[in-house]
This record gives C-alpha cells, structure tokens and sequence, in this order.
C-alpha cells in the first residue's frame, strides 16, 4: 500500500494509539462514582488554554449552551475547535476570541439563516486560523476511528478535491481492490460536551431522536462533559439500557443544566429560539455589538439561570416547548418574547 | 396567464422536484432540495425516500425543517439514526439523488463553498464542505442548485471542496471516486445543464421561460455547451403552486 | 503502507466496493413496498445453493431458527457460513449437510453446553471445511468495513497468530504510526438473517437489548430476511423511529414467526429451551440420531407451527416465557416439557 | 477442617476473583470467569465494572447467565450496547481485565483453542478464536484459566489461536498488539503463574494447597520457572464458599 497523496492541513487532535490507550489508562475511571458538579466546575476543571474542544448535536440541535456560554465567562484562550457543523456554538465562541483555530467540516455560518459575521471576520482579519478542510462525514469517521483505538479509517470521499488537498488524509491503494482509498487519520479531541435530555449522576446519558455522530465522538474525546435536562436515578437509565449512548466510564462531570442547550433545539423538549439567533446575527455585525451581546448574556448575567430570565423567561421558554411539541406554530408573539 | 405568476423560487423548485424518481432515495439538504423532495412525493414520487444526512430516515415531515438536524428531519421517520449510518448509506450505494448548493463551479461541475483569495488569508470565508464533499463523492446522481452569473460559473475554481467530473471523462474513477457517480443536473435562475457523456462538460438542457440562450452565455465566464435545439423548461403547474405553498404556507424558502 | 504479511485464508464474501455499489443499485429497493412472505417462501426465493449466509443474535440468542429448520427442509447444499459465535445454528446445519464451508470465529461449540459433536464430527471427517480462521471483533469488523461500504478496516487484533496466519487479512505499516496495523476485509454475506421482536410489513424492524452485530451484519448482506414475533403497524415504529435497527430499505423478506429463535433465547420473552438443546446434542453424537432428530422435527413436521407442538407446545412456551422474565426459576418440570 | 471441604472449582473462582481490583473492568465470558467477577463484586471490589463481548455493559446480574449474550448479562445494565462498542473499548484501553480458557498454552502464554493435528484435516477440532484473540490482543492484563497436564502445558502450540508474549520479550510490540499488554496470570487445578518479565517465560506464584512443585512440574511439558520459596494460593473462605452457592445455588458451574 504506497502512499499515492498526502493532504497538507494539519494533523489536529491525533494521538499514537498505544499512547492513547495508555492515557485512557491512567486517566479515565472505570468506577461508578457521583461526577455531578456545576457547569463553572466543569469548565474550570476540564477545558484549558489551548484545548482542543468539539460538541455534540448538529448544527443548531442539542449543543450544549451552557458550557459555550461558561467557556466564554471564564476567559478560555486559543482553542482549537471541531467545526463538524458547529454553527452558534463556534461563531460566539470565535465572537468572544476563545477559539483561534477551526478544523472546518462546516463552520462560520448557521444553515438556513445565513453566514456568520463573526465567525467570518475573524477568519478573514487572520485573528482565526482554519487549520485544516475536512467534510461531515469524513469528520465523523475520523472520530469513528478515534473511537475505535485505531490509528485511521479508510474512505472515498475527499479524493480529487482541495478539501483532501488542506486536509490531513492520505491517499492509498487499497491492496485489496488496487483502487486509490483515502485514509483519514483518527480525531481525538481534548473534551467533547454534550446536552442530553438525561444522565444518572455516574454519567450514563441518553438521546432521543437521532444521535448525529455523539456515539462516536464520546469515545473519541479525552474528556467528556454532559449537561443533561435533569439528573435521574440510575434505576432510571437501568430500566433502558438499549437506550444509554454515552455510558459512565466515557463521562467526566455531569451537570443539571434544564434548558442548557438555548437558543439551540432541543429535540421533544423546546424549539430553536429564533429570536435570540437573530439578534447575535445582527450584533454581531460589528465589533461594537458582539461585545454588547456578551456583556448582556455572558458577562452581565450571575449563571445560566439569569441567562434564561434575560432571554425571555418562562414564557419564552414555554412558547418554545408549544412550538417544538407542535401545539403551536412558529413565530407566535410569545416565541418572540422580550429577549 | 394564472399559470406564469410564479416566482423564480417555484420554478426552481418544480424544476428540481420533476428529476426525482420515485421509489428512489435522495439525500436532502434544508431549504429548496427539502421543498423540492417534499413536492415530489406529493406528486408523481409519493415513495421516494429522504434521507438527511444527521439521521433522520424516511419521516413524515409536519413542518418544513430548518435545520439538517431538526426533530422535523425525523419526525414519525422510519428510523432516527445517525451521520454514520447515513453516510454508510451512501458510501454503500443505497442512495440515488443528492443536492448540493454552490458559491462558483467549473465546466466540470466541480464545485466551491470554501473560500474565495487565499486559503489561509481568504477574502471571503464561507462555511467550507459540510456534507457537500461527501454527497458530490457518493450519491449515484448529484443535484446542483445555484445562482448563475460570471462570478459563480467559473473556468477554473479558486478551491474545489466538491468533486465534480474534475478534470474530465474517467477522473473521478481515477482519483478512486465511486464508479458511476458524478453530477447529474445543475439548476440555476436561467436553466436546467446536464454533462455531455463525452467531455463532461456542462451542456445545457433546458431555458427556463422567457430566458434566451445570449443571456446563458453571458452569465458563464467559460463556455457551455449548447445544442442546437433547447427546449424551455416547463413552468409550475397551478397543483404544483398550491402543493408548495401546503409544503411552505410562510414562504420561507418559496418567498412571499 | 507497505504489505508486510498476508493471510492465507481463504477471502470469503469481499466484493471490489464499485462492484457491490452497482448491485445495490440495481437489486435494493429503496420503495417503501410489503415483504411479507412465508419463510418457505422467503428461504425459497432468497437463499441459494452455494451462497454465504450469516445469521444475526449471538450463540443460543435471538437467533432465526424457523428459517435454519426451513433452509433443511428445502434442502439447500454448499452453503457457507459465518461462524460468528454460531452455535445452534451452524450445528444443524452442517448436520444436515447444508453447510459444507466456515470461516470460525466461533463455531462447533455451544459454549458452556460443551462441543458440538455433528459439527466436529463433519469437520474431522473432512465433510465440512474450515476456510479461513477470523475472531469475534475480527468478524464484526468485517461486517461494518462491508456495511460502510469500504474495502476493508483497519484492527489491532489477530496480529503475531495463526489465527491471522489463516484469516483473509494483511498486515501493513500504518503511515502515522510507523507501526504494523492489521487490515480487515470486508466481508458481505449473500444473505443475513434475523429474529427480532418486532418489524413492519416493510421491513422496518426493531431489537431490545443488545444489538451484537445485528447493525453492521444487516448493512454488510445483500439480502436481509427478517422473522419476526409480530408483524406491527408502521404507526408503531414511526412513533419510535430511535428504536430501528434495520430500516425497511436493507430487507427483502419479512415473516411473521411467533417463537421463531426456539430453542434459542429471546430477550425479554422467552428463555432458551436447555432440553431441546440437549436432546440435540445428545441425538447428533451419531449420525443415525442425527437423522433421527431431523425426521422428527424438520421433516415430519409441516411447518413451525406443528415444531413448535413437538417441542411441547403451549405449556412449554408459557414456561420458557415465565423463566425469561424470571418468575420462574431455571429446571422447573414445565420446563422440561414434554418435548 | 471446615475451610479445607472446598472444591477445586471453587479454589479457582476464589483465587481468580481475588486478582480483580476495585474500580477496574473485566471483560467476562459464561462459567467460571463469571463467577470469579461476581464473587469480586460481592467481597473486595464492588465497583468492578464488569463488560460483556455480545454488548451488555455493567448489568446487576440476577442469575448466572448461560451465554455471553444471555439476556441476564444486560439486565438492569448502565448500557445494553453492541459487540462493536465494546470491542472498540477494549481496543481503545478501557479495559483493564480479560479471561481465557485454553486448550493448551506454550512458555509464552500464546494459546492453542483451535484445532489439534493439521489445520485442513484436524485431529480434534475445536472452536476457535471466539472472543480470545480480540482478548488476547487488546486487555491491559489476561489472565488465564484451564486445566494443566502434559498434553495442555505445550513447548510449542499445534496452533496460536491467541497472542501470549509470542516469541518473548518485546514481539508483542513488534508485531503490531498494543504496547503494554499481554497475559498477567494462569491459573490451573494445581497452582497460580505469571510471567518472568525478563524471559516473559511462566513462572510459578503460588501452588494450590496440598500440591507439590514435583506434581506441577510433571504435569508440564515445558520447564516451569520455579522460584526457591513458592507460598502457598490461600483456600476459599467460609464467606467466599456461601457467596459462590448465593451466585450458582445449583452449582451450574462449582459443581455439586
């Protein structure tokens, strides 16, 4: 198997598996003990300078708020960054210059609802540095291998492309068929955090509704963070095991945290705040605005608790639970709310 | 005359949903490939199959998605999944149409969402790949819908994030793309192209009404293939303007 | 990547990726259409003479018997199978001379049981051949690299053994690590089978508990049966598509078999049936009970139905059923039934 | 004179259970093994995570379970996963513990559960790898159990099913198995081995009660490393011998 092309955009987040086993060795446990703590803990004891961070979900589904929102009030520098389409969660985190460095799958817009302003002035003044081009489904399996304990994973995809070109793949003929195989090296990121709808307090997290790619980047990650609608009894998640997708040894701190994923949807539970979107896209417009937005949401608020008064309190939130259950159609004056 | 009050969107729409055959399956993106599929299935592909590329399999969908991750995309679905086996699904062979949008492509059908200037120091940054790469790589027919003008139909594109026919017949076997793939279809505001079997360059197939073949040229900085004889794409039915404004009752996509 | 060893098995069920693509392509139905069939019927149109067949569960554990009893009856010769922790299943099968080629992991035992004396005795007397050694992770594996539709997947396992020495396998040198990585062919079964508790007349089919392999080994074969204990409405798994295993698009066949893994177990509803299982390996350590067995329960019956009257009908099935959900306890005397 | 109306089954669960550490995981088949992670469980090491092939994960065992897929290896479990989750954890480090059997062993822990006699046309043939050499290849520690005589304790296995220290020190590596792996403890009817860590050679820790060197070197065909001052395994308890019959009441797997 020679080698027949080498992309050149940087390794991120690889790790010799002997080397990783043996951290996972020495560093993650394998007893059944009570990890709850706050997301300030959390953050303070797992995600430090210069980490390299992903989170679950997909675009504007099921990412962890919470944390992002405590990432930034904690003043966190030089991430380097998963952009396996992250959309609010890397834009206000480039937006508060915790993250300086992307590997971009998808990154510096919001689907639908346009591109990122912050995202991509600080890509285009040089302030953020993409390090490396991946696709969706080639970010996915380098976790996949990362969750495997293995060096690589083959696929066919990037081939041909610039995407391969600024990526860290290798290019090989497969000895089995003789055709050219791309391998894509193993991503092992430093945390990875999730929102889940629940979590005993050892860890064990459940998803309803599609999984994305968490099954595979919870065992990729070095750390793993949860923050969960609410800590339930372990007999709870013992009932439905066939439903655990995140199980304790995978899980360093567990977080009560209702509503954690806002302004993102959380599926079942409450729909994308539109609303509160909009107004960082337009914020963020400017230097000026992205600073007002986090004085008013980030800095200006004691915990996520107040975050969800100033959004627009109860009556947002249960505007955005009618409209998720399908009991109410979108954009109803509550959805607005006073955010 | 009721016939031809449509907006360019509808037409876009129709357009896209009339390639779908039923009994196949599609990769959907958000916005008008979701609206296209939709429209399909409540015309003349009721079993066609979507799929999403997060893991929402053949669902009921109540409301038009936002989001590629939306609980719309696996609403009463058949399964709610994941990126794995979605995308194992198309490494696999399983699924026939993909869409993809484009900020610029080339005669190939090789594709741009990344950057504009430099890669390290763009002048313009846009969101890169996504699932774009992997769809352009693996779907059986892949679907372009894009704006059309001389800044967007490149001769020669500044990074190419999505495989087209790259450099030509037997590239993408070559470079060990899937066999038999590539890009089928590429829609914008002026026609419907298809690729010339032999070169697999972009020929156009159709005008979309009132649009004249000089205003095509204009609007491509390298030249497209053109037959002598070019038939007008046909505009959307009445059934099919009620069926998208049931499908997009705000106008969210369609436009008001 | 330089070849540095190469296995001499023999390679069993790869297909040049390209290849199985087309094929996809042209025999899968993605339309969502009713499969249902009889299992004569299904065993009639989808297993052929010589094909490859692989059988989902895992030992004595969800595993499709009305179908292996209904692949004896029909007669069906020169098969191969995957001996994937098959007990039961590859047991009678080669018994009756239907399976003639095994790749092991797993095979001629039935774990704490003991040895499989009709097994063993086919493969000592050169009647049945083992063509290729593998190991559990080694073959589920190969099953995913297939049901990725990649040509193979990288391991860590089998390397330094004759196990690797007989599998279909190669060593290389892994271009991040420099170091030697075993490579997995992918291995496509011509047809899959499983037991689940629940399936639309679409094939949109559903397991508690512990999937095994069931995901990859459903994506890998070409052709998917499925029998089922219960035929549902689409409603039913549309109200819980995270509950899917198998979508309806992987499955050509779906049948509705109450009790279909007896005698082995099926989570949550009935328990291996130990005095079938017994009577098997006690009839097949000589070819005359072998026959025996065979004429009593396959070719004397008319169907699964009537089997399942021989086996001890209601009262034992009500009794598998109570011990399963561990009212009753193991070796109580309805157990033992009159079967 | 009570403790010493033990039998040897028991001796082997006891001496077996009492290598696994609180707070770490075991990778589990039927039998004895089981037992041994269940008596743990219930004396010193109440946190041991314990983790099946077929994908039951840390289950509170209601009874002892027949087969490795047996629906009471996930009863009231934390995750009723697959075999690729767990394998992909052993693969990736997470698994401190694994058991053997064996049909027969070499001076280097590699294992023979394969075939005796030639490969194509096998004297005896037996089940293979199974779950060993996914085992065998990933757990940080193996240990061992099997019966011991001449024709099991071989100088060189008719078949390497699994990977012991291969040819000895530093081959595990060479050939490509994770680095710090390999087999930790054997033990049989007669005593309990590790592995010189210079020759990577069995060595004797300890002979069972009433068992002499003379017998555990004539049951061996190869020479045994034997240190001057071998101790004694401890019996099993009164309290370790009422938790086995609490675990196997009919004696399943202890015996009558």
């Amino acid at each position: 198997m020679e080698i027949l092309q080498e992309g050149h955009g940087e390794l991120v987040g690889w790790h010799d598996p002997d080397e990783h086993r043996q951290w996972v060795r020495e560093n993650k446990s394998r007893e059944l003990k009570d990890k709850t703590m706050t997301v300030a803990e959390a953050v303070g004891k797992f995600v430090h300078d210069g980490d390299f961070i992903a989170c679950g979900g997909f675009g504007h589904v099921r990412v962890p708020m919470a944390l992002i929102y405590e990432i930034i009030r904690q003043g966190r520098r030089n991430l380097t960054m998963a952009g396996k389409t992250a959309v609010h969660d890397i834009d206000i985190l480039i937006g508060a210059g915790c993250v300086s460095r992307v590997e971009v799958a998808y990154a510096f817009g919001h689907e639908l609802r346009g591109l990122s302003p912050a995202g991509r002035r600080a890509v285009e003044t040089g302030k953020c540095k993409v390090v490396a081009e991946i696709s969706n489904a080639g970010y996915q399996w380098r976790f996949l291998a990362a969750a495997m304990g293995l060096p690589f994973i083959p696929a066919r995809i990037l081939m041909g492309t610039d995407t391969f070109e600024k990526s860290s793949a290798k290019i090989v003929r497969d000895p089995w068929s003789g055709k050219p195989v791309c391998l894509l090296p193993a991503a092992y990121p430093d945390v990875a955090m999730f929102h889940v709808p629940r979590c005993d307090r050892y860890g064990n997290a459940q998803i309803d509704g599609i999984l994305v790619e968490d099954f595979e980047l919870a065992r990729a990650a070095r750390r793993v963070i949860i923050t969960t609608e609410e800590i339930v009894d372990e007999d709870v998640i013992r009932r439905t095991p066939d439903r655990t997708v995140i199980p304790f040894y995978l899980v360093d701190a567990v977080c009560e945290v209702p509503y954690g994923a806002h302004p993102t949807q959380m599926p079942y539970l409450y729909y994308f705040d539109e609303a509160h979107i909009r107004e960082w896209l337009t914020l963020s417009r400017t230097e000026e605005g992205t600073k007002a937005y986090f004085d008013r949401y980030v800095f200006g608020v004691r915990d996520f608790e107040e975050y969800l008064e100033r959004v627009g309190g109860v009556r947002k939130l249960n505007a955005l639970r009618r409209i998720e259950q399908l009991r109410a159609p979108i954009g109803t004056p509550e959805e607005e709310g006073n955010g | 005359m009721a016939e031809t009050r449509y907006t360019p969107t509808e037409l876009l729409a129709c357009v896209a949903a009339r390639l779908l055959e039923d009994g196949k399956s599609v990769f959907v993106g958000t916005g008008l490939p979701m609206i296209a599929a939709m429209l399909a299935q409540r015309t003349h592909a009721p079993n066609l199959l979507i799929i999403f590329e997060a893991g929402g399999i053949g669902p009921q969908v109540p409301v038009l998605p936002i989001s590629v991750g939306d609980s719309r995309t696996f609403y009463r679905a058949v399964s709610a999944s994941s990126m794995h086996d979605v995308m194992s699904a198309l490494q696999s062979g399983y699924v026939d149409y993909g869409f993809l949008g484009a900020a610029a492509i080339d005669p190939y059908g090789n594709i741009n969402t990344t950057v504009f200037g430099d890669w390290e120091r763009p002048e313009v940054r846009l969101p890169g790949s996504g699932g774009a790469n992997d769809i352009g790589s693996l779907c059986w027919r892949t679907i372009i819908v894009m704006r059309q003008d001389c800044r967007r139909f490149l001769q020669r594109l500044p990074f190419i994030t999505t495989p087209g026919y790259l450099t030509g017949p037997g590239a993408r076997a070559a470079a060990g793309l899937p066999e038999g793939t590539g890009p089928y279809r590429v829609i914008t505001q002026l026609g419907v192209y298809g690729f010339d079997e032999e070169t697999r360059r972009l020929m156009l197939l159709s005008r979309h009404p009132g649009v004249t073949v000089e205003e095509i040229r204009a609007n491509s900085e390298f030249d497209i293939l053109i037959p002598a004889d070019v038939p007008e794409s046909a505009p959307p039915t009445p059934e099919e303007r009620r069926i998208l404004r049931e499908i997009d009752p705000i106008g969210m996509v369609i436009g008001g």
